[in-house]
């Protein structure tokens, strides 16, 4: 009953209006880059009048009735003022309860634009996470920034691995908690493309509290042309694969690396997990206790033990965290199980194994022999 | 307000009253009880009744929003809900109910009797409300503890067989390993993500119960999941303690009926142990022969008190007990 | 009855209050006993919905009983019932929001067991029928 | 500007010196276990300004971290610890209590013409309550802090590892009840401790704030108190209610939260309305316009702001049709507070208005909470909230209404009251050039917030573009000059105490019971009943060459009664 009800809601409200242009940045309100930013900037604007309004209407009053009525020495009292009067006071409840329901009612007809995507729209599936996100599309693809084909609808469907978190991207005006154990939509349309560059991207942030790594869940979203967007789309899908096995650790290690630097260093400094700087050194050196149960890494890795190599214990560490815990260290990295495939991880553990040749934000420091050279400026990923 | 509230019992409005007789310090002398502040004993008196109908209402509402967290539940759930309710015993709730009504009727009279300055009539309504609570208390350890043996508890520890179950040392093994105590409040999030449904999937499919294909190498995989079963199968159905998890109806967040389940009664316990301590003082006032026709809002107090729990008993019963 | 103006206590007449009579008050627990055998009766017959409001209804007749007589809300000043209904009122309130919501965004809720619940069970009972139970029992 | 005045002599009561409530017992005992409302209330006051000042030096901190995207001064561990200590103290330890519990506690009984309130022990016991919840969220931090945010939103509060999250759930559950006694013992008192003549519509209207408060504060702290009790058990036991991995929902946890915690914000500015009808017409000396509208708008505030709560959850994962209804009902509760706005104002209208202390004060809040309501409204309609929802835009407009109104009127109040409760007048002009300072650094501190939200900029982000940081170094500016203010308006009020001109009865010309008896009061408040007449009624004043003020005119007086005597009958 209540979903029909609803359906009727959104059937009379949604009277689609035609998609504008950008609406640019001003005083108030950043560049408005998608179909829906029209409405909404709108709808913020004729509140701001309607609060210029009022604000500069009592202002006025107030100024006015202490400068005139200023009591100076030796005024008598004045007992001349009303005390009361039914048609002001109702009045100015009256006035501004239909000022309100005008307001809601278009707020309401905008937003029911805002959270009904059209059927025809492009889905990514979206998971948030302590800190991060990641992005993947419908042919397995997977990017950290977000990537949407432009004059087109795109549908988010979110979920998070752990707490709450929320996806705003200011320049569509969307925004859309994102609840563990539920799956979260918000769709927008966004025709004004930025290229792949990230710099020119518009602003993702994450806006719901969700610790540490709050602030540093931004990320970009980059809007292409539908072809663009197909190309860039298939190559996404296949970055890992095309490059050889041996340079993935300074080709895709870095990329990688980048959502591990939140609390992973380089260069020793103590984050919310442990440096990997000589970390195989570490690995590789028997005896001294490691973990928070006393064991060390002998203790477990070695023939016949629970890991048969170091790299080993690694990727089990990448997709099952909590089960070793370094000493001193919290149960609190996130698993990366579906997230990263088994080249990736691979990627990683060569990294840890060459760090010499990387410098402390995990920049790969030598350059290649000119035959690699070649591939690489033709996969220019992100 | 005070207007409508002109007593049918002759209470003078005090507004009225104090213009007739507004000699505090009079009534201050004959009744030693009437606290400075109060013009008359009925002034002190409906205040404190007042003030107890207030703290009622935050009662009603403390327990109120656990309420509206049944309701929410039920709603999404009605199948854990009609499910979980067949592990009640109703027979223990129902005798329960009964014995709190009673110990209603014993506090009723008790106030009666303190009304009518019948000391020893009061303390032997005192004593029977008392052994009424007790006796809640007593059947509801019964309960509780028989739910604990089955096993049937709220949070991780629902899918933990108990200790005698399966092997001594299996069971400390299990019981420490899955989910230790502090990690399970830090780690369930983290430690689980598979359960999730895997990225791609489509969002009306659910993956949680389809583990994905180990991803890592040779090596990894071995110690993911915790093999201690093959005792728990050979095991009949009907004589393991818990037995509902070896049973094919019982449906997905069945522990979520026991988490409020243990929320609600326990508040409620937690409010009866209070209740026997405001009794027993009560107790203690009477036998001093504190309370008289002039001055028994204690008693009236606190049997106000004592049937609000036994008010939001009434409701409990029905709602966890007897689901169809 | 007793006025307040009145000085002194009868012995039978509180100087405040009402006093309610004895047999009022077996009287009420009676029926009180009754309901509570009633309610226990319906469980048993199944007319679906119903059970929960049938269950509720007796409910709220013995705390109606137990508030006006128990508790003297009858002869009590009507603030007091306000107080009381009130606050009632505002439990509902907040029941009816909250059900509500729920109930509209429960389509978008994962199914099956959490993940929690689902590892546990993995662990301790990996043959345990639950994990074989069919994700998408709510639609 | 200048004021300051004496009332009739005759109510310069010489026996003040020799029986006040300050001076009626000594020592140490006489204080901590006192029954007496004034005593509580004063100690209320001293804990909640201590507790305002710690808040405010988190604040500080956290504007100074700002200054710079990235690492300022702390690690953004500490950052989220700060801005989470700021808004719990701030809002559980000083807003919250500020004006019923410490305010109103001194002034509710006398301006009701009562002695005391219902029940004095529980009066006491509350304060205690207060004391020993403040010493759990102290605790909480040698257990480790929290960084939850003020809102203590699940899944992150129950699986966040720092260590002070029990202590301090465990404080605020205990502050609850320290707020559900004081509403109690209020309601209770304006029953039923009203004397002869004080009737309902004779109750001066910052009676009838307190009254609506009450309200709020039974009927809401309770939901507010089972949640963290559930948030507790959830972190100690995994009971799953909450948590979806559990099989629970976050956002039921949202609603129970905001159940309460909408409700709260008329728990702070509700009573601030209060203090803003009686300084406004005091100052003003002029009856108050449209008393019933007041009045009843308060009551009108409590009834809708339990139905409300849902438009903090408008991006939530609410459901569309809750959202539609909050929304509408949102927009309710905008009414109530247009009238009393217009009505304050309206009560300038033809008044003779004194710029004294307390009425900058009063100006400033009908000033600073047009922008913060109105600001309001931009968030209660649906499709403007989805971009502005925690943004700092959302920041700007609480500390709007909640800053600078409730705490302003707090303010305002403690100078309307402070010759009352110390017998001490302050220095007046520095304390408006406080005002003034205060109210310059809060608009640039808090007006730059509303453009840094509207542009995109999140909430509790310890990191934040380049673009952004000319606005947020206006804002720790601003927030410099306020504390600027606080510290003057602090010095004003030691100095008072040190060494104060002796306060008269009545400083104002106020026209309620409390400026009946002497300043300050006698320990039982009046030694004779007080004649209740009409409290907005200024008529009877006269100019007084002499103290440079208002006194109350004898012949004046009698010609009132009589005329209101006439009306009435
Ligand atoms: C004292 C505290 C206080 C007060 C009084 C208010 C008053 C109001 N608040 Fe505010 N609010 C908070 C404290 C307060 N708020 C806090 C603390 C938060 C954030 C919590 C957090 O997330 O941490 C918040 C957040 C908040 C939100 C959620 C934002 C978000 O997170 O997305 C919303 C949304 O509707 C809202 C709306 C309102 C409205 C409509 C009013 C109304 O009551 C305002 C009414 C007043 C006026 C409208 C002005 C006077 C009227 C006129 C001048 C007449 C003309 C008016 C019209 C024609 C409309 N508030
Ligand atoms: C009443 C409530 C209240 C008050 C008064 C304040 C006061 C201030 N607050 Fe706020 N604040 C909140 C409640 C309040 N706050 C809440 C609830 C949050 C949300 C937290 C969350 O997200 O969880 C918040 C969050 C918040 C943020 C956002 C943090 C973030 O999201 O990252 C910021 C940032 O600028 C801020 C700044 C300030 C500043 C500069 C002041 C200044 O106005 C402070 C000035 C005060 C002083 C400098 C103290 C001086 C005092 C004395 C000298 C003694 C006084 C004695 C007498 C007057 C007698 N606060
Ligand atoms: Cu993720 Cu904030
Ligand atoms: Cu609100």
């Amino acid at each position: 009953m209540l979903s029909t009800l609803t359906s009727i809601f959104i059937a009379t409200a949604s009277v689609q209006t035609a998609p504008p242009v950008a609406t640019p940045a001003d005083f108030w309100l950043p560049i408005g880059a998608s179909v829906q930013a029209h409405n909404v900037d709108l709808m913020f604007n004729i509140i701001n009048y309607i609060c210029y309004f009022f604000f500069v209407v009592i202002l006025a009053m107030m100024v006015w009735f202490v400068i005139k009525y200023r009591a100076k020495p030796g005024t008598r009292i004045r007992t001349d003022g009303m005390t009361h009067h039914a048609v002001l006071e109702l009045s100015w409840s009256v006035i501004p309860l239909l000022i309100c329901i005008a307001i809601f009612f278009f707020g309401f007809t905008g937003y029911v634009d805002l959270i009904t995507p059209p059927k025809n729209s492009f889905d990514v599936n979206v998971t948030a996470f302590k800190w991060g996100w990641q992005f993947k599309y419908p042919n397995g693809a997977q990017s950290d920034n977000l990537v949407v084909p432009s004059n087109r609808p795109v549908r988010l469907v979110m979920r998070s691995n752990d707490v709450l978190h929320c996806c705003f991207i200011p320049a569509f005006r969307v925004k859309k908690d994102i609840v563990p154990g539920r799956y979260s939509t918000l769709w927008f349309q966004c025709d004004i493309p930025t290229g792949i560059e990230e710099k020119n991207g518009y602003h993702l942030f994450c806006t719901e509290y969700c610790g540490t790594g709050h602030s540093n869940m931004n990320r970009r979203v980059m809007v292409l042309p539908q072809a663009e967007f197909d190309e860039w789309l298939v190559k996404q899908a296949q970055w890992l694969d095309e490059i050889p096995d041996d340079e993935l650790y300074f080709k895709a290690g870095p990329k990688i690396y980048a959502r591990c630097q939140q609390c992973h260093s380089l260069d020793g400094t103590v984050g919310l997990g442990p440096s990997w700087q000589g970390v195989w050194t570490r690995l590789t050196t028997p005896g001294g206790a490691r973990f928070s149960d006393g064991k060390s890494y002998s203790d477990i890795i070695g023939l016949g033990k629970e890991y048969a190599t170091p790299e080993d214990y690694i990727r089990d560490s990448i997709y099952n965290p909590g089960k070793h815990l370094v000493a001193t260290y919290g149960n609190v990295m996130p698993t990366f199980k579906g997230q990263l495939n088994d080249r990736a991880v691979d990627s990683v553990i060569g990294m840890m194994k060459h760090l010499d040749e990387f410098d402390v934000k995990g920049a790969w420091t030598k350059t290649l022999p000119p035959a690699a050279a070649k591939t690489e400026t033709k996969s220019e990923q992100k | 307000m005070s207007q409508a509230s002109v007593g049918h019992e002759g209470h003078a409005e005090h507004e009225g009253h104090a213009d007739g007789h507004g000699h505090g310090s009079a009534e201050h002398a004959k009744y030693p009880f009437l606290a400075h502040h109060f013009e008359t004993p009925a002034q002190q008196f409906d205040s404190a009744k007042l003030g107890m109908w207030l703290f009622l209402a935050t009662e009603v509402l403390f327990f109120g929003a656990l309420f509206v967290a049944y309701a929410v539940l039920r709603s999404r759930f009605p199948e854990v809900f009609s499910y979980g309710s067949h592990y009640l015993d109703t027979v223990m709730g129902g005798i329960n109910t009964c014995v709190l009504i009673l110990s209603s009727l014993t506090m009723a009279l008790g106030v009666y009797f303190a009304q009518r300055g019948k000391r020893i009539a009061l303390l032997i309504c005192l004593w029977l409300t008392m052994a009424g609570a007790a006796g809640f208390l007593v059947i509801k350890y019964f309960e509780y503890s028989h739910k604990i043996h089955e096993n049937l508890v709220w949070g991780p520890g629902f899918y933990i067989p108990p200790h005698n179950a399966i092997g001594e040392a299996e069971s400390v093994a299990l019981a420490h390993a899955p989910t230790p105590a502090p990690a399970a409040v830090a780690a369930p999030l983290n430690s689980a993500p598979s359960a999730v449904p895997m990225i791609g999937a489509h969002p009306t499919v659910d993956a949680s119960v389809v583990k994905p294909a180990s991803m890592g190498p040779l090596g990894l995989g071995a110690g993911v999941v915790n093999h201690a079963s093959a005792v728990t199968h050979d095991i009949i159905p009907d004589q393991l303690p818990s037995a509902h998890l070896e049973d094919t109806k019982m449906p997905p967040n069945t522990h979520l009926f026991f988490a409020i389940y243990y929320a609600m009664t326990g508040l409620h316990g937690f409010h009866v142990i209070v209740g026997m301590v405001v009794i027993g003082m009560l107790i203690y006032r009477a036998t001093r022969g504190d309370f008289g026709p002039n001055y028994f809002t204690p008693v009236d107090l606190v049997g106000l008190y004592w049937h609000i729990v036994d008010l939001v008993w009434i409701f409990l019963f029905p709602l966890f007990y007897l689901i169809h | 009855m007793t006025q307040s103006h009145s000085n002194t206590a009868h012995a039978d007449h509180p100087l405040v209050g009402h006093l309610v009579p004895v047999s009022t008050l077996l009287a009420t627990a009676s029926a009180l006993l009754v309901l509570t055998v009633i309610t226990v009766a319906v469980r048993y017959i199944d007319i679906g919905e119903f059970n929960l409001w049938v269950a509720i209804g007796i409910a709220v007749v013995k705390a109606g009983l137990v508030a006006s007589f128990f508790m003297h809300l009858r002869w009590d000043r009507p603030f007091n019932l306000l107080v009381f209904i009130g606050c009632m009122l505002f439990v509902v309130l907040m029941m009816a929001f909250c059900v509500l919501d729920t109930s509209q965004y429960r389509s978008t809720q994962y199914t099956g067991n959490p993940p929690v619940a689902q590892e546990t069970l993995d662990a301790n009972a990996p043959g345990a029928p639950v994990a074989r139970f069919k994700p998408g029992l709510n639609p | 500007m200048t004021t300051i005045v004496t009332p009739r002599p005759e109510l310069l009561d010489t026996s003040a010196t020799t029986d006040n409530y300050l001076t009626f017992t000594r020592g140490f005992r006489s204080w901590a276990l006192t029954l007496d409302h004034k005593r509580i209330g004063v100690m209320y006051m001293s804990a909640v300004l201590a507790s305002f000042f710690v808040g405010g030096v988190f604040a500080l901190l956290l504007r100074t971290e700002l200054l710079t995207p990235g690492r300022t001064i702390v690690s953004a561990d500490t950052y989220n610890q700060f801005f989470t200590l700021h808004g719990a103290i701030m809002v559980f330890l000083v807003i919250i209590p500020s004006i019923p519990a410490a305010l109103g506690n001194f002034v509710l009984p006398i301006m009701l013409g009562a002695k005391d309130v219902a029940f004095p022990k529980l009066n006491l016991f509350s304060f205690y309550l207060w004391v020993g919840g403040a010493l759990f969220t102290l605790y909480s931090l040698a257990a480790g802090g929290f960084d939850t945010g003020w809102t203590f939103y699940t899944p992150y509060s129950t699986t966040t590892t720092t260590g002070g999250v029990i202590p301090v759930l465990t404080g605020v559950f205990i502050l609850g009840f320290s707020s559900i006694f004081t509403g109690l013992n209020f309601i209770v008192t304006v029953h039923k401790l009203r004397p002869p003549g004080m009737t309902w519509f004779r109750m001066p209207l910052f009676l009838w704030a307190l009254y609506a408060t009450a309200i709020i504060q039974v009927l809401a702290t309770p939901v507010l108190a089972i949640t963290v009790c559930l948030l507790i058990v959830e972190r100690t036991m995994n009971i799953g209610i909450f948590n979806p991995s559990m099989g629970g929902d976050p956002v039921l946890y949202q609603h129970f939260f905001w159940f309460y915690s909408h409700p709260a914000v008329y728990i702070m500015i509700v009573p601030a309305m209060g203090i803003i009808s009686e300084i406004i017409s005091v100052h003003a000396h002029r009856q108050i316009f449209g008393y019933r509208f007041i009045a009843f708008s308060s009551i009108a505030i409590a009834m809708f702001s339990f139905i409300v709560w849902g438009h903090h959850m408008f991006v939530s994962g609410q459901s569309g049709l809750m959202n539609t209804i909050f929304s509408l009902i949102s927009f309710s509760v905008a009414i109530p507070s247009a009238v009393k706005t217009f009505n304050w104002t309206m009560t300038l209208y033809k008044g003779t208005i004194s710029l004294t202390a307390p009425m900058m004060y009063g100006l400033s809040f009908i000033f600073l909470f047009t922008i913060g309501g109105l600001t309001g409204i931009h968030l209660a309609t649906l499709n403007t909230d989805v971009h502005l929802h925690d943004t700092y835009f959302v920041v700007a407009h609480f500390h709007y209404v909640m800053m600078g109104s409730a705490l302003i009127g707090m303010i305002g109040g403690l100078h309307h009251w402070w010759p009352k409760m110390t017998g001490r007048m302050y220095n007046e002009k520095a304390a408006i050039i406080a005002c003034i300072i205060i109210f310059v650094g809060f608009n640039i501190t808090f007006f730059t917030q509303f453009m840094l939200g509207s542009q995109g900029m999140p909430r509790r982000y310890y990191d934040y573009l380049p673009e952004f940081q000319i606005y947020h170094v206006i804002s720790t500016i601003g927030a410099y000059i306020m504390a600027c203010g606080f510290f003057l308006c602090a010095a004003c009020f030691v100095q008072s105490l040190l060494g104060g001109k002796k306060a008269p009865a009545n400083p104002w010309g106020g026209r309620s019971l409390e400026w009946q008896c002497t300043s300050p009061p006698p320990h039982d408040n009046f030694s004779a009943p007080p004649t209740v007449g009409n409290c907005y009624d200024f008529s009877m004043l006269r100019w007084d060459e002499k103290e440079q003020g208002y006194v109350v005119d004898k012949e004046l007086e009698a010609v009132a009664i009589a005329a209101e005597a006439r009306g009435h009958s």
